[in-house]
């Protein structure tokens, strides 16, 4: 039934044999790629991480030198802002939970030796790290990096005498471009693997749900990158090529970008959800010995997720230039979208119901995203309610609300997913006390990070604003109090953050070595050693069931691995 | 690609992977062209005023470029069919008929824009003329793609190599067709 | 709740917090609710020594229906919340009550123009009163906006009117508010608009009709000569 | 795939091309509705017989056409939800002034006018 997989792989250099860091760079091997992406990934964090510092300061303590930076101009503040954004979503969101929990999970769970196009896969990593460089430069360039929000809404990004950075804004919109063709080529490889490339015995609902939600993922970004790419080439041609598509002047339109760039940028939303949402799950079942509850229903409220948030684009546009008559719509679309969000929600609360729960690192990473994403997920509901977005849009309140999406999935679940997989990535186990103390000094100065900012975008206070003494109303003491709590909030989590990066490096080399299997985990990549071999199995596994079996009646072990036939 | 993994010979779909993968490649285009096409009607739409720069277009030049690409299409198709036979041989002929009839686009392209350029129609003149030399260049930049991969396959098509490949690329390259099939009335016959 | 943090100064303000309160206790009392279900189960079902996890698939009806029924009943809630936020959307945006008084809200890179109706209460009349960042109204008035951009999207936001709109170039936009207390409030940009983005600050005083008249005949002469468009471009 | 050996290429080929007759020559007789049938009609008919007897659609496997189709249904989407601000001249509360036969020279001008005009919608 297996398949034993040819002893020289001549595609795959850089495997057990060949060393050095040329083979290592060009290797085709999913898992190094999926490194690569990785680290890729949280270097950008670093970066968007300072970026964060830095304008964080100048927010609570306007005027002050910051340490490591020096003085904020507006242009400047402006180019921060709109970089952590773009990088934090573009460059760290998307490489870690997409492409490298994709590239190392997909082949070893579905329990093939590869991703399907191991060339096509180096190639778009290759890509991204070119359109990571091309974004860094434009902070050399002449004028400096755009700073126009990562939303890049023309005319004030079409033309260079309005964001006086004409050079930043054109790198700016290739090099999101770069990234978009790397993450194309990515998601075939996903959906294609999945689709092709099962163990056999592998039915489509055996796929564990990590795998799921990488691949609908895939899809949605897929489906609904298009009108961006083509908005981006037309963007492009307006700023240099003197066209007009978005120029009131000459008939154009700016507002279609902006539904060109939300069509693709509300689903990009839940791109970056779904893989979270999927090692939320795999982890939760494994640290609670529990089967998933109603794995199917999960699957279709995610594809209804899915289908729904093409239809709720312009709830992002309510007062900046959509129809009146049109808001209407959108705003039924979007509040239905909580619904199927809530039942998931459920499902992960009913999951832990009867369990046997040990907190681990990963199960507190886990289960902080349910608890942190609930907060996003109802904040959503105001933004979402047109009525309400009039007094909301563009307000802290929105800051608050996508940094509580965006810091469950982006941080909380890769988190979640790294401390887990980690033993299987590396070989060796993560120091659990090191890894609790930074659990916790990461999610605690999170909360106080953004609660306050929730106040003060009820209190009016606007976004992207480097100075809030030019505003009277908003020059009060007890605001300043608020500004300068989540500022100092934000220092100790990034600190906090080195906890984590010495018991990474620490854990790396003296780590204790891990087993196959130290959680005792069902999926097919805990049967193969750690770290895996090149070709992950000397022979390919069979399925015989699905990958959430745990205590199941009448067994004395309370997992069942979904390769052991019955 | 003697060291493919096993993964790619697996089809749990029923599809074969690589057709599988020229799919998504596809709906992944649909999307390109269909905001960019999109956003083009939306404006088309908007102003009548365009309807005197659409009359600049050349039908004719334009119709001739139909013909081509459907013929190229056929033989594309044809080359498939041989290849399914397993004539290698004739597959690689067919395949290079195809290839010319790509250059031919190409070329007469090249003439139609240079004389339109010269009559003052530039890409920035107009909004209409905008969409016109984006979506039919972003057009050309697929023909030009199709034709180099189409090179490739048909040199290894002779050798009676990776014979699955004639299909994959015929599938692009009638997309391809396809969108002209729609650019054509857009840009030219809608005046 | 809002109004303990911003007052309220237009006749549809309360609308919005009233919306809010709405969908904070809906919303809220589900955020509360399953909060609270989830850390008493990770509290309740902790490993012990000796007790094993239970088989549950979820699939069965008389366990679905442990998340079908709330999600209907989130259903309800959702119908609530659309009713209220379409109505009272419709009230601000969509329908609009005749004007008692226009004003004209030009915005630019990076400042204000507004242009008062002189004495007379009708715009683009010689009377005009045109000013940088100060909108001067009158309390209980009910006025229409036309609001245009120079060059990029701007946004004019009003926190004590709860009120936003952006300004888009190449459009103009019409809305309206009814001032229902006097004082002075912050007027904001809140749609980047490049480097000055946190310089498109303004005030609007809103004054009882005997303080605007005076501020009229002050102003009015004055800004006569200003009307003329080159004027108001700079 | 088996059918497929039984199309006949070369005819499908001259049904384009018959087609494509048509679409030239539809604009001839003057006539918007019959240029707009001739035209996009035609266009969704060839690309139909392309897509079924060329590329083999209706052979392949069923989720194909799925797929392709969801991309087209998103598009009509994309298309429903911005036509209504983006296509329309004037909507609820707004208007473009400058999007009347615009032309590059006269749009300058328009937009004055846009800026300082006089008032054209009435409510």
């Amino acid at each position: 039934m297996a398949e034993a997989v040819p002893i020289t792989h001549d595609e795959h250099e850089g495997h057990a044999g060949h060393t050095g860091i040329r083979s290592w760079l060009f290797s085709t091997d999913h898992k190094v790629i999926a490194m690569q992406y990785m680290f890729t990934g949280m270097a950008m964090a670093l970066v968007g991480g300072f970026f964060a510092y830095v304008f964080r300061t100048q927010i609570a303590f306007p005027g002050m030198s910051v340490p490591g930076y020096g003085m904020v101009g507006p242009n400047e503040y402006n180019a921060l802002v709109t970089n952590h954004g773009a990088i934090m979503i573009f460059w760290v969101a998307m490489p870690v939970l997409i492409a490298a929990f994709g590239n190392f999970l997909i082949p070893l769970m579905l329990g093939c030796d590869d991703m399907v196009f191991p060339r096509i896969n180096r190639l778009s990593y290759q890509i991204f790290l070119l359109s990571a460089v091309v974004l860094l430069t434009s902070f050399f360039v002449e004028g400096g990096a755009f700073g126009g929000a990562w939303t890049i809404y023309p005319p004030l990004s079409a033309k260079a005498e309005y964001n006086l950075t004409g050079p930043g804004s054109t790198i700016f919109v290739l090099a999101i471009a770069l990234e978009f063709v790397a993450f194309l080529l990515g998601g075939i490889n996903f959906v294609t693997t999945a689709m092709n490339s099962r163990a056999p015995g592998m039915k489509l609902y055996d796929m564990p749900m990590v795998v799921w939600m990488i691949v609908i993922a895939s899809i949605l970004f897929m489906a609904s990158v298009g009108p961006l790419i083509a908005g981006a080439v037309m963007l492009l041609f307006d700023q240099n090529l003197g066209t007009a598509f978005f120029d009131p002047d000459r008939g154009g339109d700016p507002v279609l970008w902006q539904h060109l760039f939300w069509f693709f940028g509300h689903p990009e939303v839940y791109v970056v959800l779904l893989p979270a949402i999927g090692i939320t799950a795999d982890v939760i079942t494994v640290f609670a010995r529990k089967k998933l509850f109603a794995y199917r229903t999960v699957l279709y409220t995610v594809i209804a997720t899915g289908v729904l948030s093409f239809t709720v684009w312009a709830h992002h546009q309510f007062i900046s230039g959509v129809d009146p008559r049109m808001a209407h719509v959108f705003t039924v679309t979007t509040l239905l979208i909580s619904i199927p969000i809530a039942e998931m929600m459920f499902v992960f609360i009913a999951t832990l119901y009867g369990g046997s729960i040990t907190l681990s690192t990963p199960m507190l990473w886990a289960l902080s995203f349910i608890a942190t994403f609930l907060i996003g997920g109802v904040t959503g509901i105001f933004l979402g309610a047109s009525g309400e977005d009039i007094y909301m849009h563009d307000t802290y309140f929105v800051l608050a609300h996508f940094h509580y999406t965006f810091y469950p999935i982006a941080i909380v679940g890769t988190f979640a997913g790294l401390t887990y997989w980690f033993p299987k990535m590396f070989g060796r186990m993560m120091d659990d006390r090191l890894g609790k103390v930074h659990f916790w000094l990461s999610i605690i100065p999170f909360n106080m990070i953004f609660l306050p900012l929730f106040v003060l975008g009820l209190a009016g206070q606007q976004r992207r604003i480097y100075d809030y003494t030019l505003f009277p109303d908003l020059d009060l003491p007890w605001m300043w109090a608020l500004r300068q709590l989540a500022t100092i909030s934000l220092w100790v989590m990034l600190g906090a953050q080195l906890i984590f990066l010495y018991n990474f490096f620490k854990s790396l080399v003296s780590g204790e070595k891990a087993g196959k299997n130290p959680w005792k985990a069902n999926t097919l990549e805990w049967t193969t050693e750690s770290p895996p071999p090149h070709g992950n199995w000397s022979e390919l596994p069979t399925v015989y069931r699905g990958p959430y079996e745990y205590s199941v009646e009448g067994r004395d072990e309370d997992y069942w691995p979904q390769n052991e036939p019955a | 690609m003697s060291g493919r993994p096993i993964a790619t010979t697996r089809s749990a779909s029923g599809m074969p992977t690589g057709l599988l993968a020229v799919w998504w490649v596809i709906v992944s285009e649909i999307v390109i062209f269909g905001g960019l096409l999109g956003s083009y009607i939306m404006y088309r739409l908007a102003h009548d005023a365009w309807t005197a720069e659409a009359a600049h277009t050349n039908t004719w030049i334009g119709a001739f470029n139909t013909l081509v690409l459907l013929s190229s299409s056929l033989a594309a198709v044809l080359a498939h069919r041989a290849a399914e036979a397993g004539d290698g041989r004739k597959a690689h002929h067919l395949l290079w008929w195809t290839f010319a009839g790509g250059v031919t686009f190409l070329c007469v392209k090249a003439v139609e824009w240079s004389i339109e350029i010269r009559a003052g129609y530039t890409l920035a003149s107009n909004t209409f003329w905008s969409f016109y030399y984006t979506a039919a260049g972003l057009h050309a930049l697929h023909v030009l793609a199709g034709i180099i991969i189409i090179a490739i396959v048909a040199r290894s098509a002779i050798r009676n190599l990776e014979l699955h490949r004639v299909e994959l690329i015929g599938v692009y390259w009638h997309f391809v067709d396809v969108v002209w099939i729609f650019l054509f009335p857009l840009l030219y016959i809608a005046k | 709740m809002i109004e303990s943090l911003v007052p309220a100064a237009s006749t549809y303000a309360g609308d919005i917090d009233d919306l809010f309160t709405l969908i904070f206790v809906l919303v809220g009392f589900w955020f509360v609710l399953s909060e609270a279900i989830f850390f008493w189960l990770i509290l309740r079902f902790r490993k012990k020594p000796g007790v094993a996890g239970q088989h549950i698939t979820g699939e069965k009806k008389e366990e679905k229906r442990w998340i079908t029924w709330p999600h209907l009943l989130v259903l309800v809630c959702d119908v609530f919340i659309i009713v209220g936020a379409v109505t009272v959307w419709y009230d601000i945006k969509q329908h609009l009550p005749p004007a008692q008084e226009t004003v004209r809200i030009v915005s630019q890179q990076w400042a204000w123009t507004f242009v008062h109706p002189g004495p007379d209460g009708e715009l683009d009349t010689p009377d005009d009163v045109t000013k940088m960042n100060e909108l001067h109204v009158k309390v209980g008035t009910l006025y229409h906006y036309k609001l245009e951009s120079k060059d990029v999207l701007h946004d004019f936001s009003v926190p004590v009117f709860r009120l936003k709109q952006d300004s888009i170039p190449g459009r103009v936009i019409t809305g309206w508010f009814e001032p229902t207390m006097t004082g002075e409030w912050d007027i904001q940009c809140a749609e980047i608009c490049g480097i000055g983005h946190a310089l498109m600050g303004a005030r609007i005083f809103i004054e009882t009709p005997e303080q605007h008249a005076a501020w009229l005949a002050e102003h009015g002469a004055v800004s006569v000569a200003a009307l003329t468009p080159p004027a108001v471009e700079e | 795939m088996s059918e497929e050996h039984h199309i006949n290429y070369v005819k499908v080929w001259a049904w384009l091309v018959g087609l494509l007759c048509v679409s030239v020559a539809g604009p001839m007789f003057e006539i918007k509705v019959v240029t707009l049938i001739t035209a996009f009609g035609i266009a969704g008919v060839k690309a139909y017989m392309v897509a079924k007897n060329f590329m083999h659609i209706n052979i392949a496997p069923r989720f194909v056409a799925y797929m392709v189709t969801t991309g087209l249904v998103f598009m009509l989407l994309f298309f429903a939800g911005a036509a209504p601000d983006v296509m329309e001249p004037k909507g609820e509360n707004w208007f473009k002034p400058g999007w009347h036969e615009v032309d590059i020279q006269g749009a300058e001008k328009e937009l004055e006018e846009g800026i300082f005009f006089k008032d054209q919608v009435d409510h």
